[in-house]
């Protein structure tokens, strides 16, 4: 399997309509124009666009609390989720879910989830519907260094082993769980861990989508041939603080700086594919410009949008009750 | 019709519904039993053995065995039904909510709403509630109060063997996340049920008995104490209306409030704790909306404020009795009775 | 006496208990914050700040970072209690007790009862409750009726910043496992507190208003919206009781059952979700004890059976406000208000 | 450390109390003598001895469902106990806990415990007690193998890590949790799983006390040395089923007879001593006949107890409500 020129189009698109979005939800947060918790997933765009080429429909995703970014890789409307973290009526969720709770299941995408650890027992259950009906498909948990430690998610990985389920586990480890570092809250490693439920486990370098693509296509090869579960560790870093709002004092001086500077993941996958001649310079230009008034065209649809009233609060509790 | 079990009219209802819908699978812990062991296959069939035989049936695909994970595999199951199967997961005891509640409550209860009606979630967990088996505190608790305040769940509780399997099957072909909850006293009592399978609407309650003087509202094997406790008083000349509401939520609060508008008395039975459970639930509705009608004081006739005490003999002082049950009607009858 | 903030009452009461003992200890999810990061110590003090301060204080040995996972922490905080510590452990919203239920009401709250009496469990579980922040539906929840439910849990409920330093005192003094909620959106809400510690016991209400005509019982942040609304009613010559019970659990059903004899009218107000919620123990309890006191139906104010929605045009539709507490009074007392 | 003539009998005589009183516990069921739930360890004596001959009263352990043989090992009172299990007034916990909650503080006895995964955390804040009051304590957490999936023991192996507490995590792997075999419901194996929270693990036959207590030596020293947690895998089988009135049909025909006749842990135990002079014969026997006569004593005590009464049932729920 390679890429191909449209493919890195795609994946290119993909992760600057992620940077976009994230950027616009900021400044708009910023602004005091959207409410709640908000998480923000900017720079860290090649993990979930690495992972979710590789996907279709009837594969399903399960995110985090900081679910964005996942929702646009998976393919979910921009414009339906800029709407919903406006708490508008044409959101994803018709402005009942919010940022932690957008989710479009006919993309197979499950869910943000407010819950940390949330994820990866429902990615099982996808998995095992994928398996039981003989879909082909997979089932991927996105989950954070911090997610990592809950109880949850550790029983899931055994059983995706023991039940030999199409699953993966993406740890997304950012190096914080809030403001707590991961070199101190996570013992051991991701990739022994894995060894411990008898499952295959790789780090990879999450700025780098070439690298994430790549571990990603050999897991879920893995599991579409039926040879179960695996994990992915994802070391990578994020612009944003925990939450919109936060001071990010936690955080060494210089240190998100240093970062932007020298492996911000569309950069980096920038000089690849002109290096390498894969695209051209223009190409790349055209999908920023695009992409740019594309999420312009997102933030005022959500201005506009109308918002939900008293007839819809009751509604979708249940199918019938 | 065929007298079976409690036990046997769970048992058949699930049969039922998988021959009739291959998205039905079954999980839970030892649910079949003997997974990977040298002995027997389907060496328990549940811990009580409530699924038996549906393995060998339906194969291992369809029954499956889980470690023992229950925030792993309810969440498995509610993510499963999110995708398309019917899943009817185990919660072996009730008890055993508070390490996998999330995956119930924050989780499948909530998708449809958080996610704007796109998500349809057709889980089933079976649970078993209820003291007498000399369980203790860990493996005797009621809960079903706790379930029934969460928006997004339905709670049901079969009081025989005929509403067992009617609201299992109902439950089964249920779109949205269903808690059947089984008293675990409760399997080896028979009755006549009939063969073919049926559903038993949500939200309606069973009238069991109807009388003039007092309408007894009692949930679960509270609903045969309170039959038991009927025909005594009747006895004295005292005639009890007694509803099954089937499901706490949701609650068919049309009957509840014409049965006691009826009698003007309302003694509540429930087995749960007494605080913030169903006694006080259907006592403060009929407070609020029928208050005029009341001849008396609503009565709760509940567990006391302690958990479920192992000794035997605490143990039948702490499950409401029909000597309660029967205290309790004649109290809100007045002096004379 | 000073201005203190709902945060710094909270942070005080705290501060002042692990002064005066050395087995308090505190623990949680960026408690203190920065840990093993390599910016700021203390960089957040929990996530909105309540506990700021406490490690620069009392070092890493009393104020314990944790990882993300409640069981272990929540259960280690149990065991703690149950060997000699007093740990006051943060359950960051009260959201996430489906984690980690288990360890609370299980292991915890049964301790004593399970062992006969031999156990002593003081630990405090500090969380994070209700509507109003714009935190949608996992975030957003009161769920302490669930709490409330449990034999062997006390649970607290400060309504203001008084409240909070003298009931989270209490708590931490307290022997037996206590819950205490705190209310998201009033930490910077401000009021004379005393500077010096004090507890409030548990179980006796607090009268915050004295009238005529109605009795309101409100919970949490619930108790201002009442007074607001008996402030605003008084306006119209309808003079209103208002109870604060401080504890769902004990429950001062004494100063409830005085209070609505004296008026003979009730209006329950809770934030919680409608079933089986404090709004039917209270209705309950009133209609089952001094039915013959009361002149009119009782009311209850709470939110609607449905998940917390985002939008915050649904979200000021689902929670209490003080015209639907004044339309209820004016409801009781029937036509011509 | 080495163990002496009286520490040998000592753990001799534990053993066999565990094994009298389980025998005497299943004679008494079977005969409908005692109600509910009842959990025998019948078989598995040489792993609760072989850790709690280290311990002292400063030391704490949590155990299970199964919890016998863990209280007759760290010191509880037999008598009390089999009136515990009996429902009466003068058990231990006055009749209220009954089998699967038999506790004493006062010895380091955290309780049975009728949840499945619901020691270990337990266990992490007696270790945290005896780390903050510098006690010099350990705190043992016995667990089986089906609760070694259980994501509340998971948590507590990265939190006993991260916190770098005195708790031991001894996982006693029977082969079964219910009907469900471990080789089927554990995915990869118990020590690489410590190892993957960066913890040492441990294999051990359960059958040999003396291996078991070597391996817990270790982990108990390291410990009290402030070296952290380990995980120790305990190996070993019971005789009786999972509870009593199991016809244990999942089991391979003739297994429990086999191990009974060639790795029975008090016949090893006994072998190995006299072999090696350590005791004599007439010790052991002395011990033995010691030890059924006590039993018959708590049976007939427990028998003859009083039963609570309806003054106790709303006693003991607070300290003051
Ligand atoms: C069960 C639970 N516990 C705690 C929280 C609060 N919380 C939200 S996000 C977060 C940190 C998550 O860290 P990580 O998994 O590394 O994801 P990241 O935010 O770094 O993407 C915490 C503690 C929660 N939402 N759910
Ligand atoms: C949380 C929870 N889930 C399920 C059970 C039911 N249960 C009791 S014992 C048991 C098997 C435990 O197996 P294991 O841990 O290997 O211990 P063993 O019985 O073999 O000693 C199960 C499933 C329970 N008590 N608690
Ligand atoms: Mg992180
Ligand atoms: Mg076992």
């Amino acid at each position: 399997m390679q890429l191909n020129r449209d493919d890195l189009k795609e994946a290119y698109r993909r992760m600057c309509l992620i940077r976009e979005f994230e950027d616009k939800v900021h400044d708009e947060f910023a602004a005091g124009n959207i409410p709640g918790f908000v998480h923000l997933y900017a720079g860290e765009e090649a993990s979930a666009v690495g992972v979710c080429m590789h996907l279709e429909d009837r594969d399903a995703i399960a995110s985090t609390h900081r679910g964005h970014g996942h929702c646009i890789a998976k393919g979910c409307d921009a414009e339906g989720m800029m709407s919903e973290i406006y708490g508008k009526k044409d959101g994803l969720c018709g402005g009942k879910g919010g940022s932690m709770h957008i989710a479009d299941l006919s993309k197979g995408m499950l869910g943000a989830n407010g819950i940390v650890g949330g994820g990866s027992p429902l990615i099982c259950g996808a998995a095992l519907t994928a398996k039981t009906l003989k879909t082909g498909g997979v089932a991927i948990a996105f989950l954070g260094d911090g997610a990592s430690n809950q109880g949850t998610t550790l029983e899931s990985y055994n059983l995706a082993k023991v039940w030999n389920l199409p699953a993966i586990f993406v740890v997304e480890d950012n190096g914080y769980a809030e403001s707590t570092a991961s070199a101190w809250s996570v013992a051991g490693t991701q990739t022994k861990r894995a060894e411990g439920f008898g499952m295959p486990g790789a780090e990879v370098d999450g700025h780098d989508f070439f690298a994430v693509w790549e571990v990603a296509r050999e897991a879920i090869e893995r599991a579409r041939n039926g040879e179960g579960p695996s994990l992915i560790h994802v070391k990578l870093n994020r612009y944003y603080g925990h939450f919109e709002g936060d001071a990010i004092t936690y955080k060494g001086e210089g240190e998100i700086d240093k970062i932007k500077a020298t492996k911000d993941c569309l950069n980096l996958f920038k000089q690849r594919v002109i290096e390498t001649s894969l695209l051209e310079s223009d190409d790349l230009s055209e999908i920023e410009t695009s992409v740019k008034s594309y999420i312009d065209q997102c933030a005022a649809t959500a201005t506009n949008g109308s918002t939900p009233t008293e007839a819809d609060l009751m509604t979708d509790v249940y199918l019938k009750y | 019709m065929s007298v079976k079990s409690y036990r046997q009219a769970f048992n058949e209802a699930i049969r039922q519904e998988m021959e009739r819908d291959e998205r039905v699978i079954v999980m839970g812990e030892d649910i079949s039993g003997g997974m990977g062991a040298p002995g027997e296959d389907d060496a328990w069939g549940g811990v009580l053995g409530v699924t038996k035989g549906l393995m060998p049936q339906f194969g291992r695909e369809r029954v499956l065995d889980t470690p023992i994970s229950e925030s792993a595999f309810i969440g498995c199951a509610a993510g499963a039904a999110a995708t398309g199967l019917r899943p009817v997961a185990e919660l072996m005891f009730v008890d055993f909510m508070g390490v996998c509640f999330d995956q119930i409550f924050n989780q499948a209860a909530k998708f449809r709403y958080m996610f704007g009606g796109k998500a349809v979630t057709p889980l089933v967990i079976r649970t078993m509630y209820g003291a007498g088996f000399r369980a203790a505190s860990q493996h005797s608790q009621c809960l079903y109060p706790l379930f029934t305040h969460i928006p997004g769940l339905k709670v049901a509780l079969p009081s025989n063997a005929y509403e067992a399997k009617g609201l299992m099957t109902q439950a089964i072909r249920d779109d949205d996340p269903v808690v059947i909850f089984e008293h675990k006293a409760m399997y080896d009592e028979e009755m006549e049920v009939p063969d073919e399978a049926y559903g038993i609407p949500f939200g309606e309650a069973n009238v069991t008995r109807e009388g003039d003087d007092v309408t007894l509202v009692a949930f679960g094997r509270m609903v045969n104490l309170a039959n038991e406790a009927a025909d005594s008083l009747s006895a004295s000349g005292i005639t009890c209306t007694v509803v099954d509401p089937r499901t706490t939520s949701p609650l068919d609060t049309e009957t509840i409030l014409e049965t006691v508008s009826e009698t003007g008395r309302l003694v509540v039975i429930d087995e749960a704790h007494p605080r913030c459970n169903m006694a006080t639930d259907i006592s403060a509705l009929v407070s609020q909306e029928i208050f005029s009608d009341l001849k008396a004081p609503v009565k709760m006739v509940t567990s006391p404020h302690c958990p479920v005490p192992f000794s035997p003999a605490l143990e039948d002082l702490y499950i409401p009795s029909t000597a309660k049950i029967e205290a309790a009607v004649r109290e809100v009858l007045g002096k004379g009775h």
